[in-house]
């Protein structure tokens, strides 16, 4: 027993050394540019280089650990699908782009230092949030401070973007898909009666926000609210009283996992009103969880699937042909704010205050999954139409486009 | 039957036992007396394998057991009705002796021999299905002796069977015992109750702080004004 | 520099965290899963000083020490009705009702969180390593107070409440008031960790605070070795870094950290650094010459 | 001689156990043995007088006052001490710091208790006189958990010395003792009552309780059979059959 | 709104809570050790029978047309293969880790079991077994039938999981009451040193209740995963604490009393997510009910005092 308790111990000392030696070159773990990224055969020459010969590093972090995995995993393959387009299209203005990419495990602190060792060791230029509002939020700060564009592609929290003049973000506000949602529902299904479901973050307090208040302008009556909890998976003592209730439409916020638990068993208990819910749902995963139960569920989102713009398309049939399954909404982000952020370094260079310049500029950018992007507002949200879709035939399909820019603008 | 050679204790850094040795012979009553604390306890543990000694052998019926797992002893025929009984308590008394004979495989057997311990004790007879927590602790102590003798032991082990009895109990309890002894069930004693004890038994140790400091057939043990002034009070 | 300067404010959060759940644990006996709730009541409460009352920010530090002291011999409570196992769970509930409320109730920003909360500048530095040095500042506080308590008649008294209730009321110690005497200092501690963990982030969600993190401060202290004052600054500190340090190996990390918490669990189970541990025999015995007590001829 | 302790009229049951009956004892300035069988009940009227159990009926009065609705470290402070029977020292502290907790017995109320230092030479001087009193001061840097049993009892007695009590409950001091441990634990008894403590002991070892004590209670069954001096106790009837088992 | 409906739902979701739920307590009767990896073992229970299932489908189809009876007859199949890898992965935690840190304090053996937990996700996790992502597990009710009352409906799915935990705890019953070896377990946990001393071998006793409480975690796994028709790395997250609940509500190693509040958590949990699930979160609410109970029966609600 001692023997083998020293030896254990060796076994561990062993994998803690080697996996705490610095690896020789910090090899980033994205494939991409590997053709450009010569054998370095001494560091010393690195620094002479002029910054343009090198490629031009961009910081991203998302949550590849733990319960939001997942999402993590479809932002950072979908972010590096666009940077390979890039690379393969020639990169910017002849410099090919490298992702440079940690797990912040969907924790903020990781965030925080994940954010300040992308600025330091990896000297990034830029850095895209592949991550939930929490770790978002908290990296936000430190690019601010570094005087670096931070892209925030999918966290919605509302104040993200409040923390300063270099925090962009690409997904649309969450109070603006509230209000779409409710004009949807007021307009598109001529209902009266609400339930409000809530899921019980940043996000589904937002949205539900966004969702009441434009819920009163266009004459809804909310006849039932109530709150559920991040991984939620039984919704029957809720369906049960809104079946009571009897609204025509529930909004319910969420993300698929729930959502696709939610409408299943609303089928199960024989709920007949309409569920509408927001790009939380738009993920192949919510089809596939779901099966017949999702058919005729309307979403609001950014990804229209059946748009004709080219970009789009590329986006759905290379994310198939490079990781052999559909893409979603949250992918989809990733990819665009890689292809936004790589659009302003072509025009206005690699400086931060060239990016921010570019950015401002941005009109009608249609080289996007999730386009055409119309503008940046003064508060760099985002301004584009918003879409709606509806599961049918076992997949996503326009519904309707939302463009009044009374709704749509953050 | 049983044969304790050099057998030392630690508890930590204590030394409960002290290079203990002494023999049990085929179809002999044997008891060790003592004061609280002498040992006497941890010589029982040590026998059954709660404890395990730091040094020293521990023979039964010619095979060494010193490092034998607790249930294996069992099933070489080694009993124990361990101090204040300690009877399954959320079990019936029907399942306690069904435990008793846990080594013993053939249902048919068992219940034979569950039968004969109602005989020999009616007491639990009336209180078959009960459970044991709700018997008195007389009735305690008779069952723990009786699923003892479920395996038919060639050895039992009695730890302080008197503790905590009333006066009229351990009469009862030591008649049992004799009754046993006399049927010709080989048994190691120990108890703090000398008088009682040396009346079903045929030899005698005295342990004193962890060490035997005597050694002698029962009837001498009874006249030993030594066990007299540790017990009587001189 | 900068990561290093927020990897060693975590760190010394951390430390913080540890050491206060030492006091509990390895001081007073008291095992809780719920230390993270005394964590959040602190980053709360400061922040909630710094947004809604606009105060500075050493009024904040204070105050979430003072808030978190008290609720904390609230929460203490059930230390005094339920035992082991029970009280784990107890404090582990206590845990999700806290963040439940904070969660829930608008007042503490609900789920929407805390936000904009100032990070305090020193001496005109317009960088993080005073900050930094006012964190380390803060774990030699902790570890000056873990170890005057150790010395105190406090220190005595938890020692003896944690080996033996009974025999410390018979020698006149109240059980009760000890328990929550080291509820108030461990929550304090956790309280104070809160707050410069509020300034240092800039924003709060509940989540940060889930029960999960009770259990890495848990894991701190018994990797690092209950009850000593190297072992917990040592276990937090290695188990904060290493995720950091495996971050090479990312895909296998949290497969790494919690095997070798297993592999620690089993062969050193005193912790790296308690008093029966290899390395402290080791160390004892490079250093020390130990003057052999003969036991055998105590009596 | 003053009453020091009076037990009124105690009775105790545990779910339907009657574990004391309407017990009533008195201890002047002596050395009183508490003496029966197993299960007789002393533990539990011992239990009952430093506050770990309440009674279900009757009183306990110390010096005039009732503490039977008092808390145990309540009752420690008003000077009362115990020893137990199965000995419970702070194990993993040195058996300088077991008296230490004992001396504390009087600060542990006061705010003095945050402030000071435990291991000061204000507080090691008279720890140390106890040590020495109770011939223990060659172990004093030992752990309490590695001592022999019979040091432990020492030390569980030295501890209880430390709170300054007027009264020391004794619960099986000799217990494990060899025959001439025994005898130095008897001559440091009678030393404590020469200080002017009062003592109750309970004893299993007979020949022990009968050389030291002055009175004796006998209990049997809950209930207290016999009382008096040695002599008288030894030869009574009920005694000898309900204790010695004839 | 329908109370009989409520109820019945509830006791679905009790009947989950049990599977779960009585692992632990037989481990916790023997070892007093807080068994956090328990869940680990359902989550793994859950992602070997959707292989198993994945993994035999196809080859139920070419012999029976219906693509529906191809999808029960899978479901049967690997009902019994993920709770045999199951019970056989719980029995190898016993031998491999807790047998060494049994005996030390418990919070050794709980840091330990945090540490595998944490090591069996993150292994789930990886793309080569199941992945970050959930998987559906679409065997539906699996042959059951529904049943319709005017007052309330289960579904096919509900049916199946009520029939199967009825049955299990058939087994549950009848081993541990009606068998030798089940005599030893309860005699093991009640006093192992006696249990010993009679001749139960205790480290069988225990490597068995590892393997039967890992078992029924397994199936636990299995149904949860067919329930919500989604199997994924961190759904033993929720167990790895709601178990915990129910099991010291039950009183800390009584499988009656775990049974009990498996009900009692259940019950409450549906009613007061359907009245005050706004106030707080639905664990909040199971954590209060919990606090609230140990504080005026501290040992649960059927534990021995």
């Amino acid at each position: 027993m001692k023997k083998f308790a020293m030896l254990a111990w060796l076994v561990a000392l062993a994998v803690l050394v080697v996996s705490c030696a610095p690896a020789p070159t910090p090899v980033p773990p994205t494939k991409a540019p590997e053709p450009t990224k010569a054998p370095e055969p001494t560091k010393a020459p690195e620094a002479t280089k002029p910054p343009s010969a090198g490629p031009i590093k961009i910081g991203f972090f998302s949550p590849l650990t733990g319960p939001t995995a997942a999402d993590g995993q479809s932002a950072f393959n979908s972010a590096k699908l666009a940077v390979k387009l890039i690379n393969d299209a020639g990169g910017i203005n002849g410099a090919p782009l490298q992702l440079i990419n940690y797990d912040d495990a969907g924790k903020p602190d990781q965030a925080a230092s994940v954010a300040r060792k992308l600025i330091e060791s990896d000297k990034v230029v830029a850095a895209i949030s592949g991550a939930y509002s929490g770790p978002t939020r908290a990296a936000a700060p430190v690019f601010q401070q570094a005087g670096m564009v931070m892209l925030s592609a999918y966290a919605i929290h509302p104040e993200i973007t409040k923390v300063g003049d270099k925090i962009f973000r690409i997904g649309t506000l969450a109070d603006v898909q509230g209000k779409v949602g409710a004009e949807l529902v007021a307009k598109n299904l001529k209902a009266k009666k609400v339930a409000i479901l809530t899921i019980d973050n940043d996000y589904g307090v937002s949205l539900t926000a966004g969702f009441k208040a434009h819920a009163l302008k266009v004459g809804l009556e909310i006849i039932f609210e109530q709150k559920y909890s991040f991984g939620e998976k039984d919704f029957r003592p809720i369906i049960e009283k809104i079946k009571a209730a009897n609204p025509d439409v529930v909004y319910a916020t969420g993300y698929y996992a729930e959502a696709s638990t939610l409408v299943s068993q609303a089928k199960d208990a024989g709920l007949k009103a309409q569920i509408v819910g927001q790009e939380g749902y738009d993920s192949p995963q919510f089809i596939k969880l779901a099966g017949a139960n999702s058919e005729g569920v309307i979403i609001t989102t950014d990804l229209n699937r059946d748009s004709k713009e080219a970009m789009t398309q590329k986006f759905l049939t290379e994310y198939k042909k490079a990781y052999n399954e559909d893409a979603d909404m949250v992918g989809a982000s990733a990819f665009d704010a890689v292809q936004v952020l790589a659009y302003a370094m072509k025009t206005g260079g690699t400086t931060t205050d060239g990016i921010i310049k570019a950015l401002k500029g941005l009109k009608d950018f249609k080289d996007c999954a999730t386009g055409p992007f119309l503008r940046y507002t003064a508060d760099r949200e985002l301004v584009r139409p918003v879409s709606s879709q509806i599961v049918k035939g076992g997949a996503f399909h326009l519904y309707q486009e939302f463009t009044d820019p009374a709704v749509t603008t953050p | 039957m049983l044969q304790v050679e050099n057998l030392d204790v630690h508890y930590g850094h204590i030394q409960a036992l002290r290079d203990v040795s002494f023999a049990v012979n085929d179809n002999e009553g044997v008891a060790v007396l003592g004061a609280n604390g002498a040992g006497k306890s941890t010589l029982i543990k040590t026998l059954i394998g709660w404890n395990t000694p730091s040094r020293g052998r521990i023979l039964f019926d010619g095979k060494d057991i010193t490092r034998l797992p607790i249930w294996d002893r069992a099933a070489l025929g080694l009993a124990v009705v361990p101090e204040s009984g300690r009877v399954f308590r959320d079990l019936t008394v029907t399942q306690n002796l069904e435990l008793g004979a846990y080594t013993e495989k053939h249902r048919a057997t068992i219940q034979q021999r569950a039968r004969e311990m109602f005989d020999l004790f009616p007491v639990l007879n009336e209180r078959k299905h009960q459970i044991a927590k709700t018997l008195s602790g007389g009735e305690q102590q008779m069952l723990a002796i009786a699923r003892a003798l479920m395996t038919r032991p060639k050895l039992l082990l009695i730890d302080e069977v008197s503790m905590g009895l009333m006066p009229i109990l351990v009469k009862r309890v030591f008649e049992v015992i004799g009754q046993l002894r006399a049927s010709g069930v080989t048994i190691l004693l120990v108890e703090q109750n000398a008088y009682e004890a040396l009346q079903v038994v045929e030899r005698g140790y005295v342990l004193e702080n962890g060490k035997i400091v005597l050694n002698d057939t029962a009837s001498e043990l009874t006249q030993n004004p030594r066990v007299k002034a540790a017990y009587l009070g001189g | 520099m900068d990561y290093f300067v927020s990897l060693a404010v975590f760190a010394g959060i951390w430390v913080v965290l540890a050491l206060s759940l030492n006091i509990l644990m390895g001081f007073a006996g008291q095992v809780s899963l719920g230390q993270a709730a005394f964590f959040a009541i602190g980053a709360y409460t400061s922040a909630l000083c710094a947004l809604k009352f606009d105060q500075p920010f050493f009024v904040g530090f204070f105050a979430a020490i003072l808030v978190t002291g008290f609720v904390g011999a609230f929460l203490g409570l059930p230390s005094l009705r339920v035992r082991h196992d029970f009280l784990v769970l107890a404090t582990m509930g206590v845990n999700f009702v806290v963040v439940a409320i904070f969660k829930y109730v608008d007042f503490f920003g609900g789920a929407l969180g805390l936000i904009d909360i100032p990070t305090p500048r020193f001496f005109g530095v317009n960088n993080d390593i005073p900050y930094l040095i006012l964190v380390w500042l803060y774990v030699g506080a902790a570890i000056l107070i873990s170890w005057y308590i150790s010395k105190t008649w406090t220190g005595l008294a938890l020692n003896a409440v944690r080996i033996n209730e009974e025999a410390a009321a018979a020698v006149g110690i109240s059980v009760p008031r000890f328990k929550i005497y080291a509820f108030i200092v461990s929550a304090a501690l956790a309280g104070g960790a809160g707050s410069l963990y509020a300034h240092y982030l800039k924003s709060l969600f509940p989540d940060n605070f889930n029960f999960i993190e009770s259990i890495v401060i848990l894991s701190m202290v018994v990797v690092g070795g209950v009850g000593t004052l190297r072992g917990p600054i040592i276990g937090a500190i290695i188990l904060r870094a290493l995720p950091e340090l495996l971050r090479e190996v990312h895909d296998y990390r949290f497969t790494l950290y919690g095997g070798l918490i297993v592999l620690m669990m089993l062969f050193q189970p005193m912790g790296l650094l308690g008093d029966d541990s290899t390395l402290m025999r080791g160390l004892r015995r490079l250093f020390v010459r130990k003057e052999k007590v003969d036991y055998e001829h105590a009596a | 001689m003053s009453t020091r302790l009076e037990a009124r009229n105690i009775t105790k049951r545990f779910g339907g156990l009657e574990a004391l009956r309407g017990v009533s004892v008195t201890a002047q300035d002596e050395i009183l043995g508490l003496i029966g069988p197993n299960g007789a009940g002393k533990t539990t009227l011992f239990n009952i007088i430093c506050g770990f159990l309440r009674p279900t009926s009757g009183a306990v009065i110390f010096e005039d006052r009732a503490i039977h609705t008092k808390r145990t470290h309540e009752i420690t402070q008003s000077g009362i001490a115990r020893t137990f029977q199965i000995v419970k020292p702070f194990s993993d502290l040195t058996v300088l710091d077991n008296v230490l907790a004992g001396l504390g017995c009087h600060i542990y109320a006061t705010p003095r208790v945050f402030a000071e230092q435990y291991s000061t030479r204000t507080t090691i001087e008279p720890a140390r006189e106890i040590l020495a009193f109770t011939d223990l001061t060659k172990w004093a840097d030992t752990l309490a958990g590695n001592l022999p049993i019979g040091l432990q009892r020492k030390l569980e007695i030295a501890r209880a010395l430390a709170t300054q009590p007027r009264l020391l409950l004794l619960d099986e001091p000799a217990a494990g003792l060899t025959s001439g441990e025994a005898d130095e634990l008897a001559v440091l008894v009678r030393k404590l009552r020469a200080q002017g403590k009062t003592i109750i002991v309970i004893e299993h070892n007979m020949a022990f309780a009968m050389n030291l004590c002055q009175r004796i209670v006998v209990l049997a069954q809950g209930e207290i059979i016999a009382q008096g001096t040695p002599a008288q106790v030894q030869t009574d009837e009920r005694v000898i059959n309900a204790y010695l088992g004839h | 709104m329908s109370i009989a409906q409520n109820l019945s739902n509830a006791m679905v979701l009790a009947s989950t809570y049990i599977l779960i739920a009585i692992g632990l307590t037989m481990v916790y009767g023997v070892l007093k050790v807080l068994h956090v990896a328990h869940a680990g073992v359902y989550a793994s229970g859950a992602f070997v029978g959707l292989g198993a299932f994945n993994f035999v489908r196809p080859f139920c189809t070419p012999t029976l047309e219906d693509a529906r009876l191809a999808s029960n007859l899978a479901f049967w199949i690997s009902l019994p293969i993920a709770m045999i890898v199951s019970g056989v992965m719980g029995a190898l935690i016993y031998l491999l880790i807790y047998r060494y840190t049994w005996g030390k304090s418990p919070t050794i053996s709980l840091v330990a079991s945090v540490g595998l937990f944490t090591l069996i996700q993150d292994l789930l996790q990886k793309p080569f077994l199941l992945g970050p992502r959930q998987q559906p597990y679409p065997a539906g009710g699996a042959g059951m039938p529904r049943i319709e009352t005017p007052w309330f409906m289960i579904t096919p799915t509900q049916v199946l999981i009520l029939f199967v935990t009825l049955i299990l705890l058939a087994i549950v019953y009848v081993i541990l009451n009606r068998t030798r070896i089940g005599l030893g377990w309860q005699a093991a946990s009640l006093d192992p040193e006696m249990a010993a001393a009679v001749g139960v071998n205790v480290t069988h006793v225990i490597v068995l209740n590892f393997f039967l409480g890992s078992m029924l975690a397994g199936a636990a796994g299995v149904l949860v995963g067919v329930y919500d028709n989604m199997v994924f790395s961190t759904m033993g997250d929720v167990p790895s604490y709601k178990a915990f609940v129910v099991v010291v509500l039950g009183g800390l190693g009584s499988v009656p009393g775990t049974i009990v509040a498996s009900i009692v958590l259940a019950v409450t949990e549906t009613f007061m997510v359907a009245f005050a699930g706004s106030l707080m979160p639905r664990d909040a609410i199971a954590f209060l009910v919990l606090i609230l109970l140990l504080m005026f029966r501290p040992r649960g609600l059927l534990g021995r005092a």
